[in-house]
């Protein structure tokens, strides 16, 4: 029996084997075990491969190494863009502007403000969870601390055009954070150009470790921000705690990787999605969650009328690896918001899949998987109430 | 025991193997059914009954839902199959879920399938 | 020329090569690659795995598995437990209660608190960084919700005696946290024996890699702790982001080989210490600022009279890696606090070395450090001004 | 250029072959001294020069102090031999400090080295 067929590269990249020997050589190096922070040889050296990860990881982003901090991964650092500017800048303003489209990270940062007394205003993404920037732009106000969006959707794959709103916030001189853990390494992005003062990405989403992320900051959001954990003062004193060579050093590795294939991977890979949408279209009733244009290259969000979407994850799963709804977005159970404000109904969200594409998919597997799930949903539709097929839209 | 998938064993097997999945046509026998749906969508089951000598001779189900759901209604259609027609509703669904380990979050759901017993037992009521 | 001898294990191990080959091992794994809260095979592997761990990681300090929170290390343990406790309990009191010993992770989160209205009372130190149960107890008020003191001071080794303070804060029904860092895999600790609520440590002070590390949590601690940071909600909630695999790994089985080796490594590691000492003796005119008795095994922090930390540090270099101060709490160069509470003057903190030891150490890497030490004293010694020698203490 | 360590080759360089460190003893000519300390203790600098007619022929110094403090008297000495006597105070320590590339927080300790050429400029202008 062949190997599960991977589609969940957007919950997490397998590690890229020449990382994952990078790291294994770093962490079995004596001259690399030190601390960091240490003065003697043992810890500069470990300091100076970490500053050389530091500029790979940074370019990536269109950044420069002393714009990066070092997190432990997406998560904390769209809590430190949210928590840390909103708190340090409590006394010129509490408004802050996101969407309900948002990855839980930020929207759960968000509540958390509201708690401590900001205003939050909730913009509804009306693109495949997207906001549009017309949106932001009629929500800036004059107390408008920070605005944050997502690059690309986590479910959907779906992008946000986000110069106009770098253009607007930076005219206002509102700071703008953008989670772009979706698109880093699989994008080109150029925070500057943009007009995004703080940018969020993490290293196992591109080929990298897990546990290991960065927020690229421009000059006057480092300026902004209060650190959520204090101690030893590594990262500008913005983000302590020892810093893991080996993880840093793998993330700078895989950021590598990422820029240089990131041309010839991004065609390689949506033209192996539309070879998958285009078998999976065989089946009948299925439908497409996922913009067609302005969407990641490996993301495709679906729909098969007549099909439960855990069920047919149950059915598959021997053969293919998927997520129904958000694996990042953890192990609950709540439908999708995403989805639901795309005008999906319920029973249409509960139905959706979302197969992610990456490095290591081929054509071979994409027909694989195709099979495997049009199998599946004949079989599941076999066992449906004849009318839930024609109701379910 | 829990499987791998957060699945029990038991789940799994029902999911892989709904001997009772489909519909049955009136053969020598009349042919009850009952329907229902949860408001929020998250679970829909038809039931049907092929009666004679005033018992349920053979119980199929067709279901909309999760793996548990699905389980739990192949489980239901086996143990329905061979009981007199008037003991097709009040089936009590607790054990049942004991023996899937619904999640709590899930427990709703099953309501559906006390619905579906519910309607299949008064059209059999009806018509008998 | 013969490898540099290794004495700087307080400030970061390193990584046990049987826990790297094993991450090696996890991060080429395909079926260990799945983000761990997804809902198929590979994520429900990756997150059993991670279970299995954290049974091992908990039992290094007396806990039960679903007591203990994964972090990115004992800076952010250190935060949580401090910034948690204080910022979800804020209604119930604002009086907290630490000690000028502490590390940084602890000192600046408390500042933090300080800054956010709460009242922090500064215990000083009576014996080489740690406090007295006395001094805690008198300390405590009715209005205090926490207690945060270290087990064993990461400059000097001082261990601190928790039980005394762990009943006192149990009758009252303060919480108490004690950061473990230096202590935890080398010494036994049993929280709950202990009366400790909230338990720091981290993997990359036992032989575990840098970048992760855990916060054990009596019950009424888990119900009081605010997250710092918001999302996915894996760990109970408390601390969202996506579970690092081959860290957690990592860290259980370094755990599982502390615990293993626990008793013999103390004693051997703690003979080596006392050859180290007597040899060091011979160049005369040392002074020790490690507590002979109730001190962690591998830790020696002392001084010679004549010489200044950083000199004697470049001088050894290429021989000896050590750290003049603490190197966990960074390049600062702020005299420590520690040292001066001991009543040390200001030239001999800035003549104070830390030699530290742990597994790799052996006698014979002991008696070379000793003799480059030894020769390097005399170098220097005979570069500086005849007078220093006789005022320094 | 940084080499590893934090501390520049010039410094590394200078520490670890200190041609003038030690003490003078008078033998034809007159020997003077000059001591200084920061007042934290970071730092303390003994100077001795010996004088032959009218120039300091030989510099020597001594010191208690971190490694940029030891690079920085070792190169003061070497400069100042060979100047006249009335002219070893008033020496400029920028030029030096960027030359070890010594990190701001250190700039006062190299002070004290001042403070020592100028007690010994004083003693070898009160013998003179
Ligand atoms: C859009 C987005 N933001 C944030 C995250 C969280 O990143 P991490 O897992 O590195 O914490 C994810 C995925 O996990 C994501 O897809
Ligand atoms: C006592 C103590 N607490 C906390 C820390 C911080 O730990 P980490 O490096 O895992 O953040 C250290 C050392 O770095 C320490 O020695």
């Amino acid at each position: 029996m062949s190997a599960p067929v991977y589609l969940d590269y957007a919950a997490s990249w397998p590690v890229d084997p020449r990382v994952a020997e990078a790291m294994a050589r770093v962490l079995l190096e004596p001259d690399l075990q030190a601390n960091p922070s240490a003065g003697h040889p043992g810890g500069q050296r470990a300091a100076l491969a970490i500053e050389q990860a530091r500029g790979s990881i940074a370019a990536l982003v269109g950044a420069d190494p002393g714009q990066l901090l070092i997190t432990s991964g997406a998560t904390e650092s769209d809590n430190l863009a949210v928590l840390g500017v909103a708190r340090s800048q409590r006394d010129r303003g509490r408004h802050v502007i996101t969407s309900r489209g948002e990855h839980r990270a930020v929207i759960d940062a968000c509540r958390q403000l509201e708690r401590e007394g900001f205003e939050v205003s909730w913009l509804k993404p009306e693109r495949a969870g997207c906001v549009e920037p017309r949106q932001v732009l009629e929500a800036l106000r004059e107390d408008t601390l920070l605005v944050s969006v997502m690059h690309a959707n986590n479910e959907t794959g779906a992008l946000c055009h986000l110069a106009p709103i770098g253009a607007a916030c930076q005219a206002r001189g509102t700071l703008l954070h953008v989670d772009a853990a979706q698109s880093a390494g699989k994008l080109p992005l150029d925070m500057g150009a943009l007009g995004v003062d703080l940018l969020a990405f993490t290293a196992h989403k591109l080929g990298g470790p897990k546990g290991i992320g960065a927020l690229a900051c421009s000059g006057r959001a480092l300026a902004a921000l209060q650190p959520l954990q204090f101690g030893g003062g590594q990262e500008q004193g913005l983000r302590s705690g020892t810093s893991a060579t080996h993880q840093i050093l793998g993330f700078g590795l895989a950021a590598n990787l990422a820029q240089e294939s990131m041309q010839a991977e991004s065609e390689r890979v949506s033209s192996l999605r539309e070879r998958l949408w285009s078998r999976l279209q065989s089946v009948g009733g299925v439908w497409r969650n996922s913009p067609a244009e302005g969407c990641l290259p490996g993301t495709l969000n679906l729909g098969f009328e007549g099909v439960e979407g855990e069920s047919l994850m149950l059915a598959i799963r021997s053969g293919v690896w998927a997520s129904s709804g958000s694996a990042c977005a953890s192990a609950s159970a709540e439908p999708s918001y995403v989805l639901r404000a795309m005008g999906l109904s319920d029973l249409a969200c509960q139905a959706s899949l979302r197969l992610s594409l990456g490095r290591w998919t081929d054509a071979a597997e994409v027909d694989r998987a195709a099979t495997l799930i049009a199998e599946a949903v004949e079989r599941l539709r076999g066992r449906a109430p004849p009318d839930v097929r024609l109701r379910i839209r | 025991m829990m499987a791998v998938g957060g699945y029990c064993t038991e789940v799994l097997r029902l999911f892989a193997h709904p001997a009772h999945a489909g519909d049955l046509e009136a053969t020598d026998g009349g042919v009850f059914r009952g329907e229902a749906a949860a408001l929020d969508r998250t679970a829909w089951v038809a039931l049907s009954a092929l009666g004679r000598d005033g018992r349920a001779i053979q119980v199929r189900w067709r279901a909309w839902g999760c793996p548990h759901l699905l389980a739990a209604c192949e489980l239901t259609a086996s143990q329905l199959e061979g009981r007199p027609l008037e003991a097709l509703a009040g089936f009590s669904l607790t054990e049942l879920a004991e023996r899937l380990e619904v999640p709590a979050e899930k427990l709703g759901r099953l309501l559906v399938i006390e619905d579906a017993q519910r309607a299949l037992a008064a059209s059999a009521s009806s018509s008998g």
